[in-house]
């Protein structure tokens, strides 16, 4: 394993010291029990947004703390959801009388810790209500499984979650937003590579030279299948048929994309898979209004990428537009 | 009999024993999962084992509840509120108790099972803890009925769970992670059902 | 070798095409001679500011085009720089009267690919000044030898510069706030792992898993030495003792920080890095004044990072804060 | 005698010279520069084949300013500039002729060096191309003085560019990428002086 840290039970709090000095003008750190809050948290009247997750994502959830996104980020271990006391501090210190919309990432580790959270905050007094991302369709969804995983719909829904809260939107309408966003947003991810997850201190699986890793999730999970390499015109074919046909988006359609990078794919290559999905897009009259190509929504140091199709109306575009200001995302301002 | 020392030394002979296990529960996870399980549960022990080091518990219900806040607050995943739970209503049974019965500590792998599937929502054959827990809990009831000690009782219960841990392998995973994994769950076994089985086989082994 | 492109040869070309479907609001692309150009150039009584160099480093340089910072970019294959047909049909593309720059890295290649398309500009009545970059710390200067490489500096002086230009500032004063950069900003680099080129298909060097490269230029050239792969303290104390004693920097410095990714760096560790630099510059009374933290000047695949430090004052700084709107760096717009 | 012919022949077989070798020159710039060498050259004289193959040049300056032009503008990095600058210089020296006679072979081989001397500023020992090429000029001088043949003259040129470009590998390099390793550099045999050994192997294999 090669990588740039101390000890490996330091690096989330020594990680975090680093975006405390970095960005000393946008968000503080707090730590016992870790969590990234907004520097002028809480914002009196305004719902509170608060997501947390894994660490080994980032820039997602931290890089993602400022005006116009995130009150607060809950940083678990490396791909480990964070726990109860963590979102429970958090919540405390973002509330400002307004609520606070919990964004939870559909995975049964954050799922169970969010809610334990929640009950805490309840009988803080604190208004809490959770909202679940549930976006992958590499995963069929069942009423008996766990469901889909949250992945890149996440990145999306907490911008247009944080405008909304940021034009003064209450929790239910702001709980209204994250759902639509949510019931109008796939993702689909593959990998070339695996990741090494710091304490395990070696790649979670194998995988040969000529395979790649299709429907994974940001975990270093195996994907739904292993397959032989293909050229990334056919890797993006396959990868958004099942998106469009999952939802269904249509002709005429309005979508805002994300082309994110699982880590170590260069931007390059990112690129060249935009290029391809504009391509098809294109001949089937889906137009794309926004967009985002890099790394958002990470696996550590895992090479291969995921695709985001949002479907957006008026309202998400516009809440998409509105200024925002934190450590990835800025713009507006 | 088991008292509140027996039931220290067995949270303290967990922490040894998923620190000796933690490569292997990891290996198991990154089969079908995160590749986190023994990490998760070696630190939460580990901060366990401290936070009772460090505080004076009143009684056994007190020695549970402190196991359970801090796994809840220190091991994270979906194994921390699920485990977290386990002891929380583990804690519940002991409540005003010195020592444990035979029937108390059937009763208290009971309900801390009973509160994993609260949390859970599992069933059985989802390929998960419960699938270890569940056949150790009817097991340990029969051998209860039966009129069996301690041991015989835990016996049968690691027997039962350890029988239940590897009917997980052929099994298609429905809750945690490894459901992601669809067919690819299959052929593998479930991580916490190996540390469920690994929980109780310690208390048989330190208990009687 | 495993990446998502479709053949070799089209690598760059498709993925300029990507750039200029994500990024139509800010960029044009022209193809044969490839370059990136800003949308509403030329822009009439600007000095307009060019770079190009090997593709591969991105988001550098076509990621840095548009208001504030760059008119053009011209991108040559992976890591070989770019031929002067480019830089002269660029040059033409934005030449707004005002005359032209070009920001150049010194590479023998770039160097000579430059002058002869600055020759040929020249020939066509177009005022031309070309500064080099040369910020490599770990090459050792001499006049007998190419140099220093330029490397992070590069990004710094494009983002400040295009402000320059952007205030009205003329030819001779642009080439000066240039050369200011360059005489003020030092960079080093290292490798955990070597970059594959693609039309090469294998990593350009081995290394051990124990092992480390220092002073790495951004080509995926072995660097100044190999040693022992060692805690990120110690790594980036290395790194930062070079860097500082070579300018030098001294107490009481303001100094603009990159901390970047080589391409495969996961962010967390590009922040544990960054807060080990700033544990050294507060112990030496340099102040941090801003920062960027992230992948801007690349080598395609590879893992490690590179740190830059500029000393700064009041001009350069102001320079900095101006808005600025590329598809990689955005603010105050 | 050389003709317009032979020139074009002499650039084909370039172009087949530098495929065969473009892993080799490809590899020998991984140890000192940037793993591009053999490509550039490859991507470069298959540009110039296809420009000739389209281009109607009505003599042999034109033949080799073609050349140069499209090495420029299809090969970049050092190379290209340097080579192309190399053709431009011997196209010059043509200009006029439609054979090439001893001295004009040694004149255009001459100039071009003084062209890549001129653009890239390396001296001797420096560890490029100009090692390979140096000693050939000179060597090609004195067979022309000695009144050899332009087989002879070719291959006095060749065996001192090979011995140039063996030369090359305990040097120091002081110019290019390779400057940038240092001591490091030493031990390496540079792919520019290889590739200008190649070049004149080419000629000395066809021309007579
Ligand atoms: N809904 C559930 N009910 C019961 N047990 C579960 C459930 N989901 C997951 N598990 C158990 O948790 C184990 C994984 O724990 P761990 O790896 O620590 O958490 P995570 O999956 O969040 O990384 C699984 O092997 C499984 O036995
Ligand atoms: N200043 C120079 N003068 C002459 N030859 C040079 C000079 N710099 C580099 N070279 C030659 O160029 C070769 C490298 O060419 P190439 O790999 O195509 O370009 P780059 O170094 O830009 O990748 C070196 O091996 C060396 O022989
Ligand atoms: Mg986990
Ligand atoms: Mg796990
Ligand atoms: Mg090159
Ligand atoms: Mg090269």
């Amino acid at each position: 394993m090669k990588k740039l840290i101390n000890k490996t039970e330091n690096l989330v709090k020594e990680s975090l010291a680093g975006v405390a000095a970095a960005h000393a003008d946008l968000v503080k750190v707090h730590y016992d029990p870790n969590f990234v809050v907004r520097i002028d948290a809480p914002v009196r009247g305004k719902v509170a947004i608060i997501s947390g997750g894994g660490s080994g994502h980032e820039p997602m959830h931290g890089g993602f703390v400022g005006r116009g996104m995130l009150d607060a980020a809950c940083p678990g271990d490396v791909f480990t959801s964070p726990t109860p006391d963590q979102m429970e501090a958090a919540t405390k210190a973002v509330d400002g009388g307004a609520g606070v919309l919990h964004i939870v990432k559909n995975y049964t580790g954050d799922i169970l810790n969010f809610e334990m959270a929640a009950e805490l905050c309840q009988a803080a007094g604190i208004e809490v209500a959770a909202v679940v991302i549930d976006d992958d369709v590499a995963v069929k969804d069942s009423l008996y499984t766990a469901g889909r995983r949250g992945v890149g719909t996440t990145v999306l829904a907490e911008k247009i979650c944080g405008a909304a809260a940021e034009r003064g939107d209450n929790l239910a309408k702001v709980v209204d937003v994250c759902r639509k966003v949510n019931a109008n947003g796939r993702t689909m991810g593959m990998a070339l590579t695996s990741c090494t997850v710091p304490a395990a201190g070696r790649p979670t699986f194998e995988i040969s030279d000529t395979e790649m890793e299709i429907g994974i999730g940001i975990h270093g999970e195996p994907g739904r299948e292993r397959m032989a390499l293909k050229p990334a015109k056919e890797i993006v074919e396959m990868m958004a048929n099942v998106i469009l046909s999952d939802l269904p988006f249509k002709s005429g359609d309005q979508v805002i994309v994300m082309v994110n990078g699982m880590g170590a794919t260069p931007l390059m290559e990112l690129y060249l898979v935009y290029n391809e999905l504009n391509k098809i897009c294109q001949a089937k009259g889906i137009t794309i209004v926004r967009q985002l190509v890099g790394n958002y929504i990470t696996s550590l140091d895992m090479a291969g990428c995921s695709i985001t199709l949002l479907k957006v109306d008026e309202e998400l575009l516009t809440l998409w537009d509105a200024p925002v200001h934190t450590p990835a995302l800025r713009w507006g301002v | 009999m088991v008292n509140q020392e027996s039931l220290v030394a067995w949270i303290e002979a967990l922490q040894e024993v998923y620190a000796e296990n933690k490569e292997y529960l990891t290996q198991l996870d990154s089969a079908i999962g995160d590749a986190d399980h023994g990490i998760n549960l070696d630190r939460g022990f580990t901060a366990v084992r401290r936070k009772l080091s460090e505080t004076k518990c009143e009684d056994m219900s007190a020695v549970l509840k402190t196991a359970s806040m801090t796994l809840i607050s220190s091991v994270g995943g979906a194994s921390g509120p699920l485990y977290g739970t386990f002891f929380l209503r583990a804690s519940a049974v002991c409540a005003n108790k010195t020592e444990l019965a035979e029937a108390d500590i059937v009763a208290m792998v009971e309900a801390g099972l009973e509160g994993i599937l609260h949390r859970g929502k599992a069933r059985p054959n989802d390929k998960t803890m419960v699938d270890a827990l569940t056949p150790a809990v009817n097991a340990m009831k029969q051998a209860l009925a039966a009129g069996s000690g301690v041991k015989e009782i835990l016996e049968k219960g690691v027997e039962a769970a350890e029988q239940g841990m590897t009917d997980t392998i052929p099994m298609l995973a429905k809750k945690g992670r490894a459901s992601y994994l669809g067919e690819r769950s299959i052929g593998h076994q479930d991580p916490g059902a190996t540390s469920s089985y690994l929980m109780l086989k310690t208390a048989a082994n330190l208990w009687n």
